[in-house]
């Protein structure tokens, strides 16, 4: 998987790429470890291609760490297997999801 | 059941794409020639991502006293229903775990109940030295 | 050589594309972890390809006298290289058939050419009963 | 694999879905000697994903006879993997290859 970083609005966009599951999200972790990742963020998740617990367990991580910090965490342009993933779980109720980045950065 | 394939691959956590792409192929395949009605993107996703979830707990939970260990995946068919099945040689598990507590913002503990979403039976047998987890899928009602 | 993975399938036709999926999948997870400089795609796509001619090839000319026949396909890793193998129980054959004469409009005879023009290193043993087709292409050179 | 017929400037287009390989191949070889398939044509392989050499080997006989037959045949939209297939074997030499519909109907 690739992480690439952007902003909008000066919100921080985190573009993640390819396959997020046990053997990758060990990458993603440790990005989101080492970075400082304060501040609101969006999670462009359009180039995902494929999502397992593994992924959505870090996903659900940095939820509560931003609950907690009062920052905003959005999800966006997932596709309909990374859906079902969140629907399943339910885990789709701990984050907003939007359809787009515009909307997810409140244009 | 007929046997479609059986494949054993090394228990390395890079080894799951692989594993879960066969279950998607595998899938897919099954449910074209059976002209399934529904969604074979979707049935195909099923035994994706549950082949994922099951290959990766037995490459995670594995016995660091066993070298070179291995993970076997096969795939059985019935006239209306496909049936995964992984095996590994760990130390035998609860296939009914307490379900994760989403309010709780768990990081972990969703694979099996992931597995237990998707699929219509899951069962899980202990053969010597070896887990058995099967999971099975309807493409049709008998 | 260390082999990432042994898949042992039905010798039907319609499990070439579980094969050939299979194939890309491995090729493609290996590529992504060697840091592959080329396209990954491509190289994905060049065991797809390969498997696909040699599986269909192992069913199309299978012994009709044995029942119950299988296919093992396997894949094997070295730091630089990537090594398919499919193996049968069909009678030997010359993997260096005539090429087909492309201005003759022929309808058969690509598939040994097709994996000879894909891969770097193509060899067949014969091990028992069994034919053993193994097809090499290298990342980088050692 | 699927196959569609349409009609572009009065030309038969024949759009042709999923995977050409020794499984499918049949369906299309039945396809192409049960209906009457004389006079110009365009082979639409947009949707085609994969091809091998069985799906290859009927293309080269269809063009054989449309060769014998002085009528045209055109290929059209087919992704790198299965223009691949075409170059490797020299297929490609066989055929007038487009890169879209309307360019091989002559638009
Ligand atoms: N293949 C396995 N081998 C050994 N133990 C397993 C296996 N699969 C699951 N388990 C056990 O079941 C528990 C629950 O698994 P799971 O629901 O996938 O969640 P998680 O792996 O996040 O804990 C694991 O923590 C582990 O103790
Ligand atoms: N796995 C195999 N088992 C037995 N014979 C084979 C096998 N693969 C190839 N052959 C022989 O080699 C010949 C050439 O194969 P190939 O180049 O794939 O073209 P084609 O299958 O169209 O004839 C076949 O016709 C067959 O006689």
């Amino acid at each position: 998987m690739n992480i690439a970083e952007s902003t909008i609005n000066g919100i921080k966009v985190l573009s993640l790429e390819g396959v997020l599951n046990a053997a990758s999200s060990p990458k993603f972790k440790a990005y989101l470890e080492t970075a400082d990742h304060s501040g609101p963020m969006i999670i462009n998740l359009e180039q995902v291609e494929f999502i397992d617990s593994s992924g959505l367990g870090l996903l659900v991580r940095l939820a509560r760490q931003k609950k907690s910090a009062n920052e905003a965490l959005k999800l966006a342009k997932m596709n309909d297997r990374v859906k079902r993933v969140f629907e399943i779980t339910q885990a789709h109720s701990l984050f907003d999801i939007y359809d787009d980045i515009q909307a997810a950065a409140g244009n | 059941m007929t046997q479609i394939l059986s494949a054993t691959l090394k228990a390395e956590l890079r080894n799951s794409r692989i594993a879960a792409n066969i279950a998607r192929s595998t899938a897919e395949v099954f449910a074209e020639e059976r002209n399934f009605s529904g969604n074979v993107q979707e049935f195909g996703h099923t035994f994706e991502l549950a082949v994922s979830e099951a290959f990766t707990n037995s490459v995670n939970y594995r016995d660091p006293s066993i070298k070179d260990i291995t993970v076997t995946i096969g795939f059985e068919e019935e006239s209306n229903a496909l049936t995964a099945s992984v095996t590994d040689r760990n130390a035998p598990f609860n296939i009914h775990p307490p379900e994760p507590e989403i309010t709780e913002y768990p990081e972990g503990g969703f694979g099996l109940f992931i597995i237990w979403k998707l699929m219509d039976e899951v069962s899980c047998s202990r053969e010597g030295q070896r887990n058995v987890l099967s999971m099975k899928k309807f493409i049709s009602r008998p």
